[in-house]
């Protein structure tokens, strides 16, 4: 009997000191300032800024590296390692003054020619991937005391300069200078951003710690980046305290959050999904039909189920109504099943072999295969949602879920490759639900260009996935370049009002919702939290501002000592007893 | 004076279909140096009835009833018997106040330390008798190892190897495992086993079966010369009534769960009193002497679980009378030993 | 003799289905739809002469056979390739995961065999008790949940509820060790990667422990009716030396070949439970790398997990030729 | 009838098989061809080559005929050289063939490393056989053979180190040197044989002769229901084979000898050839891979007559129940002959053989489980004239199936026939066992131990019904038993086997009273008696057990347990002779044994 309980209680004791988390901090200071920490759900590949491939590393890159400028939470440029920067009158001459205290994280102190071997490189390194379509641009590069001269053979937009040029990350000479950016995985990299890389266990965290010579103060001692796949573990780390932020937690678990002190924040994702329709192929080409189609879409309701509320309906005219151009007379298409029927109708598109499925101007049946990411539950719900309510209609939809890539294919999406040769399933499809990304919602006029110009695209007629080849489509072409080239607001006004207009008129692409995200973070433990539109709580300004309001628990493991009085006085009681 | 004696032993198998009576009111006598042959059917009780004796019956079989007394029982009885976990499941008396030689009243620990060691067992060792995985000098030791621990290693391991030797096998092949011997290897290597620690009783279940038939010649020589080395008691239990002539002083025969005829062996073979141990000698085909006709006894055996009433053989036998299906005949003394038939209860009824 | 050539028989039949192994999984991987260029497809940066450098340094433009036989040629000399992503060579790559993979799928291998194949010689003896049903009762209710919903339960109840429910102790909800651990030199930082081990192993480990245990089990119940227990008992043996001497060497024969088998579900339950609670095992790696079109990683990763299954195998077999004397001397 | 003259039917199926394998590879070469044809690139000397080379082996084994007849062990040697030839030509085609492709390279990387184990076992295959030859007369020198295998070696290292760093001039190079070697090689074949042209005329014409002449004489065809004429079943111990290749005792004396003899090309003193070095490292490793056969039948010959019931006795393995599998065609022969009715086996169709199973059925040993447990007796009973399609009304076969069950002592047949086999006991389930077999009226049943699983007192119920339905109906009956006993009862004739031989046969009485062969009498005397004043003989005249059929003793199979082995049986191998009328004897000492 003794043994037994002597035994027992040692494993007892054993498995609560296993199981206690304070011996892990057991003998350490208590934390000043407080490490934030940040969730990832999939590890970066390699840290290297002009190489990057998904939006897991360059996540972590932007922590270490500054651009000469930065976008505040309002889509406002924000001086970062540019002091100051002006133009010449025509805008083919930009000069960015270099602030003179900013330092990298080895002590160097960044100079103007770190900027200028960077731009340089990109400008003339045609193997490197150019993080600015600009580069191409450029005539000439130059250096004058601290400032970068860039010019151009014509004049950008102030917008369009300083968004995708200016915001190109700028590397150390002393380190880049003679790699091969090919196998360059550039393990500890040395930047000049508010974080300096610390450590780095793949598929684990990564570790950062404040960059002390950083030219804004910080007030938060590092960064903590684990990476949790799963966002259920992400929510079960949250509400127990492991992290402070979270982007979209299980619907079914967003109410809950506030029990566990963490606030909701919801903004504006930078993705835009609509339905292409092939217009290569009839009946798709027929513009009313397009716009019959688009009427018989509940966009609301599938904001609102399948997106849980999270996101918005995407206007036709490309541009969200909070927009700095956006044009409220453009066409909208609220949902209003009777105006399809009617529109189809009067196409003279009837069903005339009473099989429920209207036959289009040639007799063909109205039915259309849906391809669809098959990774994307989300689209493919999407998809099913547009086969019921078409169905009334006399359209019948077929969901055709496949993988991205075969789907990216399929849509012509691999842009310079089509120019030389058909491969298998170029094109072969009707509809397609397909997403951008990049365009934010206050549009400048280069957004349109890049979406709508017939110019774009490594000069494929590509960015246009659906075969947009209307009259229209010309006509906006030249809008844009006008646009592009203008130095006259309200041209400018004039001419995007035109082209929003004529986009929603003509629906290159039938809209269907922007996505939102939801973020969760915890309010008991940090103060100054910066939320923008289209930010969630973990963005560079919340970085400079976030400061730690309650000290972390710390000091020696009291349970451990529970355990091990536990143990002390079981063993006496035993040998006493044994004694007796 | 009888080393061992089966009083009434009763061992049922309790199956959903109803008990099956597998023994059923058995008893004999087993004397020094005896060697007695318990012959029958399969199906017939003959195994059950000595795993009975060896309480080495597994669930769902149960001894009913009976006594089995062993002389020597006493040297094994100790002083603080503990339950043991079959011994809960079998429910057997083991803090009964006043010891007796019955081994049914033993504890299972009493009766570990009989098995292998007064008493043992040879199975029939054609395949599976033998662990495949240990070497066969390491099987026999550990009969040793068990019944005298105080024994060294290396004097346990002579013995073993005297033994082998003893039944006719090479020592070297102590080392060997059982695959690598033949079949007439391994039943010696189970003999050998079965001696290794000199027990008063050997109970031999069909030992020498599966063999062909001259290693069965050298087998059973051997087994009839050690038999008579160690003056052992010995049960052979066999379906085969040529081995038992070979062997056996006395012979048992049984049919469906009872003892119908018991008694010297010569006298039996020469003058068999039950109808059924006649048809069974006049069934052997034998190979000397003049060809004859063999007898066919017709008919099949019973299903236990529901025996005929009366004798359980009268359905088969050519000398039924109608006395014999309703009443089951008592044993009737004959020339040293019994017959339970109603011929001859008659017959001393008549007289 | 025997055990010799039975073993290079075995290491013969290995390295063919190695090899046999590694060629369908760079030709079906070649062949689905889908190539590494896609990493760039939607990246507007990258412009098409980049792409076509890209896929000529990684020798993507030459023909497949010439492709299977610079990979073979690699292959024989030890090198792996080079990841397209991680940029880095595959060997270092797989370096950085292969340990916590093999950690995890070790220690739970390890108690799976050992505690499973006890707790079926267990359950097998006491078989028809309440034990033995409750054993098969939990068997059955555990085999019928997916391996991801108990580890998500798991991480719900031991690294969140406990926290809230205040009972003092919790495990970690993802990762392999505590960020910063590397500096709290060795015993906190054994006992830190235990802690964070202890849950998915834990997973892993009861499903692992109920399957060994209940093939163990069936064996030893068929072995329990051999005649060679009867025997054993016959010589006077008490159960546990019927059980553990006689009995349980033969049903441990059955089991062994098992291994084999049990590491290929490892690796599958494996794959499940590094992505549940984060655990940065080859496993994860490998899935990555797959969706990403990686393909030198790919391979790289398939040969180490094939290599460690036939390797599971052929240790497995040998071990049986060395417990089973039939194997070793015929 | 001699063995060697039964060899030649062996022969013809030798040379057939050459000449279909000859003819397949043919084939092969025609789609390489094409396939090489068609993608543009081709490397057509070593296409030929190997052609001729292929053509060279059939020429061999041809050749080799004549030798085939003197013993069975130099036979199946050629055989199996043979057949390593003609698959590693088959895998040297592909390899080379392929060659020109990069990227078959590393499939020929695979295959080459198979062929050259194939080359290595096939060269010294060759020199073991041609070792023989040379002892009877035949000089084909094996020089040429072991050059040949190190050439092949030597090519195929080369082959590897070419894909290893795929250079094209290593490339060519090899075939280059392949392609030398494997003509040189046929010349030296082409060269030899023209030497012995005599010989292969030889051959020719006494083979032609054989097959015309001497067909077995079969006297009496009406009352022979079954003959079976040297039957001979090898089963090669499948094991041995990587063993053998992989025994570290191999690899050492390959290291062994490449060594020498590089050391003594290097040393300009050439103490041994290289065949000489072969011998010594090589030739008695390979040897015993000869020996990985278990010969269950070797050599057995009798007849069984209509009406008749024969016997078959021994120890278990001493081949008998392979010899039933033989005769019921469940088991194909390694060699000789099975006369069913006059018609041999061999020359018979898949179809005929189907028809003439359909007259031959079996009783199994163990009624409980050779019967299905979800079929009814009659579906049991009916199910051969079911399948068979012999009757297809129902009630007619339940008639039938009723008087069978009569027959066989189950009676009322209407009790049985609806019930399943766990239902009866195990008598009764012979009972059915024997129904089945005899349902169709076959004209030979083989029962393998049918009443072992038996009590006493059922046994000899099921005997007497199987001997009363075997005189009544005029079967020919093969009785399979070890107890002699049994036999007594059952059998006219009896035939004692020994290690995958006959050694006595004879009439069942005056076997058993008066056996002549050793092993005979100690079986005899070795069988208990129900009698207790019979005591079995107290000295039993042998010792030990049966040896595995693996290691048969030389001479004699039976001299090691015999006691009155001299030293002419350790050496010569007695043949079966007849002392009295149907009474044979395979023991070269009987009649000094019988005076003794």
């Amino acid at each position: 009997m003794n043994k037994k309980l002597l035994v027992s209680a040692t494993f007892l004791t054993l498995i609560l000191i296993g199981m206690s988390p304070s011996l892990m901090v057991w003998g350490q200071e208590p934390i000043i300032g407080g490490i934030l920490h940040t969730p990832l759900s999939a590890d970066a590949h390699a840290l290297n800024p002009f190489s990057w491939t998904t939006t897991y590393e360059a996540y972590i890159i932007w922590h270490i590296y500054d651009p000469l400028v930065r976008m505040d939470l309002e889509n406002q440029a924000f001086a970062c390692i540019a002091e100051s920067w002006s133009h010449s009158t025509d805008y083919s001459e930009w000069t960015f003054v270099i602030k003179d205290d900013v330092y990298w994280h080895d002590g160097k102190k960044l100079t103007v020619d770190d900027v200028f071997w960077t731009y340089n490189m990109l400008w003339n390194d045609t193997n490197v991937p150019r993080r600015s379509w600009l580069f191409d641009e450029i005539t000439d590069l130059q250096i004058v005391d601290n400032t970068i001269v860039v010019s151009f053979g014509w004049g950008p937009k102030p917008a369009d300069v300083l968004y995708d040029l200016a915001t190109t990350l700028i590397v150390p000479e002393h380190i880049w200078d003679g790699i091969d950016l090919y196998t360059f995985a550039n393990d500890e990299p040395i930047g000049s951003g508010p974080f300096k890389f610390v450590e780095w266990e793949r598929a684990q965290f990564f570790r950062l710690e404040t960059h002390d010579q950083y030219q804004f103060p910080i007030y938060v001692d590092g960064k903590t980046i684990p990476i949790i796949s799963e966002v259920e573990a992400q929510f079960y780390a949250l509400a127990g305290g492991d992290i402070e932020t979270m982007a979209n937690p299980p619907p079914e678990l967003e109410d809950a959050a506030e029990f566990y002190n963490s606030s909701v924040h919801t903004a504006l994702n930078d993705y835009w999904v609509y339905l292409g329709m092939n217009q290569r192929r009839y009946p798709n080409n027929v513009t009313e039909f397009r716009q019959a189609v688009s009427y018989g879409i509940d966009r609301d309701e599938i904001v609102e189920i399948i997106k849980y509320g999270r996101g918005a309906v995407m206007p036709a005219s490309c541009n969200l109504p909070w927009g700095t151009y956006y044009n409220p007379s453009a066409k909208t298409y609220p949902y209003n099943i009777t105006k399809t029927i009617e529109m189809l109708d009067a196409l003279g598109w009837t069903d005339t072999n009473a099989d429920d499925i209207r036959e289009d101007g040639l007799g063909q049946d109205l039915e259309f295969d849906v391809i669809v990411s098959a990774d994307a539950q989300e689209s493919v719900d999407t998809v099913k949602f547009i086969k019921t309510y078409l169905e009334p209609a006399g359209i019948k939809v077929n969901v055709v879920p496949i993988i991205w890539d075969v789907l990216w294919q399929t849509v012509g999406g691999l842009g310079h490759i089509d120019q030389d040769y058909d491969y298998p399933g170029k094109y072969d499809y009707d509809w397609a639900v397909l997403g951008w990304v990049g365009f934010w919602s206050d549009f400048h006029p280069s957004s349109f260009y890049w979406l709508l110009s017939a110019d774009r695209w490594w000069g494929s007629d590509d960015v246009n996935i659906p075969g947009w080849n209307s009259s229209v489509r010309w006509e906006v072409t030249d809008l844009c370049n006008d646009t592009l080239y203008s130095t006259d607001d309200a041209v400018i006004e004039a001419n995007i009002d035109l082209i929003q207009e004529l986009v929603a008129e003509d629906l290159p692409y039938v809209p269907l919702q922007v996505n939102g995200g939801t973020y969760l973070y915890k309010t008991d433990e940090y103060k100054g939290w910066e939320l923008g539109p289209t930010d969630g709580p973990d963005n560079y300004f919340t970085w400079l501002s976030i400061q730690l309001i309650k000290p972390p628990e710390a000091g020696p493991g009291f349970l451990a000592l529970g355990a091990i009085i536990t143990l002390v006085v079981s063993v006496a009681f035993v040998r006493y007893r044994r004694r007796k | 004076m009888a080393l061992l004696e089966v009083k009434n032993l009763k061992t049922y198998f309790h199956t959903r279909a109803g008990s099956v009576k597998a023994v059923d009111n058995v008893s004999f006598k087993l004397g020094k140096g005896e060697v007695l042959g318990l012959a029958g059917e399969s199906g017939c009780g003959k195994t059950t009835t000595c795993l009975s004796i060896m309480q080495m019956i597994d669930f769902p079989g149960e001894i009913m009833e009976g006594q089995i007394i062993y002389e020597n029982a006493f040297e094994v009885i100790t002083e603080n018997p503990s339950k043991s976990f079959r011994d809960r499941i079998f429910n057997r008396n083991v803090e009964n106040k006043k010891r007796t030689k019955n081994l049914l009243e033993f504890s299972e620990a009493e009766m570990r330390s009989i098995r292998g060691n007064h008493i043992s067992m040879v199975f029939q060792g054609a395949m599976n008798a033998l662990n495949p995985v240990h070497r066969v000098g390491n099987q026999i030791q550990e009969v040793l190892n068990i019944h005298e621990p105080e024994l060294e290693k290396d004097e346990a391991w002579d013995k073993v190897i005297d033994i082998l030797e003893t039944v006719g096998i090479d020592s070297v092949r102590a080392r060997d495992y059982p695959h690598q011997l033949s079949g007439g290897m391994k039943q010696r290597a189970l003999i050998a086993m079965a001696l290794v620690n000199n027990p008063d009783i050997v109970i031999a279940d069909e030992p020498v079966t599966a063999l062909d038939v001259i290693v069965q010649a050298q087998v059973l020589k051997a087994t009839k010369e050690l038999q008579r080395k160690f003056d052992l008691s010995m049960i052979m239990i066999t379906h085969d009534l040529s081995v038992i002539a070979e062997v056996c002083e006395t012979l048992a025969i049984m049919y469906a769960g009872k003892l119908v005829e018991y008694g010297d062996l010569r006298t039996l073979f020469k003058e068999p009193f039950h109808p059924y141990t006649q048809a069974l000698i006049n069934a052997f085909p034998s190979i000397a002497g003049p060809k004859k006709d063999l007898y066919d006894i017709g008919g099949f055996p019973p299903d236990l679980r529901n025996p005929p009433s009366g004798c359980r053989f009268h359905p088969r036998c050519s000398k039924a009378m109608p006395i014999c299906s309703k009443k089951e005949p008592s044993n009737t003394p004959i020339k040293n030993g019994y017959v339970a038939c109603w011929l001859y209860e008659e017959e001393e009824k008549r007289k | 003799m025997g055990l010799r050539g039975y073993i290079a028989k075995k290491l013969f039949f290995a390295a063919v289905a190695f090899f046999v192994a590694i060629t369908i999984v760079f030709f079906l991987y070649h062949v689905i739809p889908g190539n590494p260029a896609n990493i760039f497809a939607t990246d507007r940066t990258v412009n098409p002469d980049q792409r076509d450098a890209l896929l000529e340094r990684w020798g993507l433009n030459e023909p497949l056979w010439k492709q299977y036989g610079i990979f073979l040629r690699n292959l024989f000399q030890g090198d792996l390739g080079f990841s397209y992503l991680q940029k880095m060579p595959v060997t270092d790559v797989i370096g950085e995961s292969l340990p916590w993979t093999l950690l995890l799928l070790g220690t739970s291998f390890v108690l799976n065999a050992v505690i499973g194949i006890f707790l079926g010689a267990f359950v097998a003896w006491r078989r028809g008790s309440k034990l033995d049903t409750g054993f098969v009762l939990t068997y059955n209710f555990y085999n019928a949940i997916p391996l991801f919903f108990v580890g998500m339960l798991f991480i719900a109840l031991f690294s969140f509820y406990v926290r809230k429910w205040g009972w003092g102790f919790y495990f970690p909800a993802y990762g392999a060790q505590t960020a910063g651990s590397s500096e709290w030199g060795f015993f906190p930082r054994l006992v830190d990667i235990l802690w964070h081990l202890a849950l998915p192993l834990t997973v892993l480990t009861i499903a692992g422990i109920l399957g060994w245990s209940w093939f163990m089990r069936g064996n030893l119940i068929n072995i329990l009716t051999e005649d060679y227990i009867k025997t054993a008992r016959a010589k006077g043996l008490n159960e546990n030396q019927v059980l553990y001497k006689h009995a349980f060497r033969n049903a441990i024969l059955p089991v062994v070949t098992n291994i084999g088998m049990s590491i290929g579900g490892l690796i599958g339950g494996a794959v499940l439970i590094e992505t549940v609670f984060s655990y940065p095992g080859t496993g994860r790696m490998l899935y990555e790398a797959l969706i990403r079109h990686d393909y030198p990683l790919v391979q790289g990763a398939f040969i180490i997990i094939s290599g460690l299954t036939l390797l599971g195998l052929l240790i497995a077999e040998i071990i049986y030729g060395f417990i089973d004397p039939r194997i070793r001397t015929e | 009838m001699t063995s060697s003259e039964i060899s030649d039917y062996s022969s013809i199926r030798l040379m057939r098989m050459a000449g279909f394998s000859f003819l397949g590879l043919a084939i092969i070469f025609v789609v390489l061809e094409i396939i090489v044809v068609f993608f543009g690139e081709l490397s057509y000397l070593s296409i030929i080559t190997s052609l001729l080379l292929s053509l060279s082996v059939v020429i061999l084994v041809l050749s080799l005929r004549k030798v085939a007849l003197q013993t069975p062990s130099i036979r199946r040697n050629v055989i199996i050289a043979s057949s390593w030839l003609i698959g590693y030509i088959f895998l040297t085609i592909i390899s080379e063939t392929f060659f020109v492709f990069l990227i078959l390279q590393v499939a020929a990387f695979v295959i080459g490393l198979i062929s050259m184990l194939v080359r290595i076992i096939s060269f010294t295959q060759l020199n073991n056989t041609f070792k023989r030859l040379s002892k009877i007369g035949y000089n084909l020198d094996s020089q040429i053979f072991l050059l040949y295998g190190w050439f092949a070696v030597l090519s195929t290292v080369a082959l590897i180190v070419s894909v290893y760093t795929l250079n094209l001039t290593v490339i060519i190079a090899v075939v280059i040197t392949t392609v030398v070697g494997e003509i040189s090689l046929l010349f030296a074949v082409g060269y030899k044989l023209i030497q012995n042209s005599n010989a292969i005329k030889d051959i020719f014409e006494g083979v032609q002769k054989r097959f015309l002449d001497d067909r077995p004489e079969l006297e009496d065809h009406e009352n022979i229901v079954v003959e079976a004429v040297n039957l001979e079943k090898l089963f090669p111990v499948i094991s041995g084979f990587f063993e053998s290749i992989f025994s570290i005792e191999r690899i050492k004396n390959t290291g062994r000898a490449t060594a020498k003899y590089f050391s003594s090309i290097f040393s300009k003193e050439r103490t041994k050839t290289i065949k000489e070095l072969t011998r010594e490292y090589f030739g008695k490793v390979f040897e015993e891979r000869e020996k990985l056969f278990v010969h269950a039948v070797d050599d057995v010959s009798f007849r069984i007559h209509k009406r008749e019931t024969f016997g078959l006795v021994g120890e278990s393995g001493c081949g008998k129940s392979t010899t039933g599998l033989l005769l019921l065609y469940l088991l194909e022969s390694t060699g000789g002959k099975i006369f069913f009715k006059g018609l041999d086996s061999s020359e018979l169709s898949v179809r005929e053989l189907k028809e003439v199973r359909r007259y031959i059925q079996i009783i199994f040993q163990n009624p409980y489980e050779s019967l299905s447990p979800r079929f009814s007796i009659l579906d049991i009973i009916a199910e051969p004239l079911r399948l068979l399609n012999i009757e297809t009304d129902e009630a007619k076969i339940e008639e039938k199936v009723k008087e069978e069950l009569e027959s066989v002592g189950l009676i009322p047949a209407e009790d049985f026939i609806d019930r399943f086999p766990h239902e009866l006991s195990g008598g009764q389930r012979q009972r059915v066992g024997v129904a089945r077999a005899f349902i169709l009226d076959p004209e030979f049943i083989v029962a393998d131990e049918p009443v072992s699983m038996l009590d006493v007192s059922i046994r000899v119920g099921v005997l007497k019904i199987m001997r009363q339905l075997t005189l009544d109906r005029g079967t020919a009956f093969l009785f399979i038993t070890h107890d002699l006993a049994l036999a007594r009862v059952m059998c006219d004739r009896i035939a004692v086997m020994y290690l995958g031989r006959i050694v006595e046969q004879g009439p069942t009485e005056e076997l058993i009273q008066k056996p002549i062969h050793p092993y005979a009498k100690a079986l005899i005397a070795g069988v208990p008696k129900p009698d207790p004043d019979a005591k079995r003989t107290e000295e039993l005249p042998i010792i030990g057990e049966v040896p595995s059929g693996i290691d048969v003793p030389a001479g004699c199979r039976f001299n090691p347990r015999c006691p009155f082995a001299i030293d002419k049986c350790k050496i010569y191998d007695p043949k079966l002779e007849e002392v009295e009328e149907n009474h044979l004897v395979a023991c070269l000492r009987y009649k000094e044994i019988n005076d003794m």
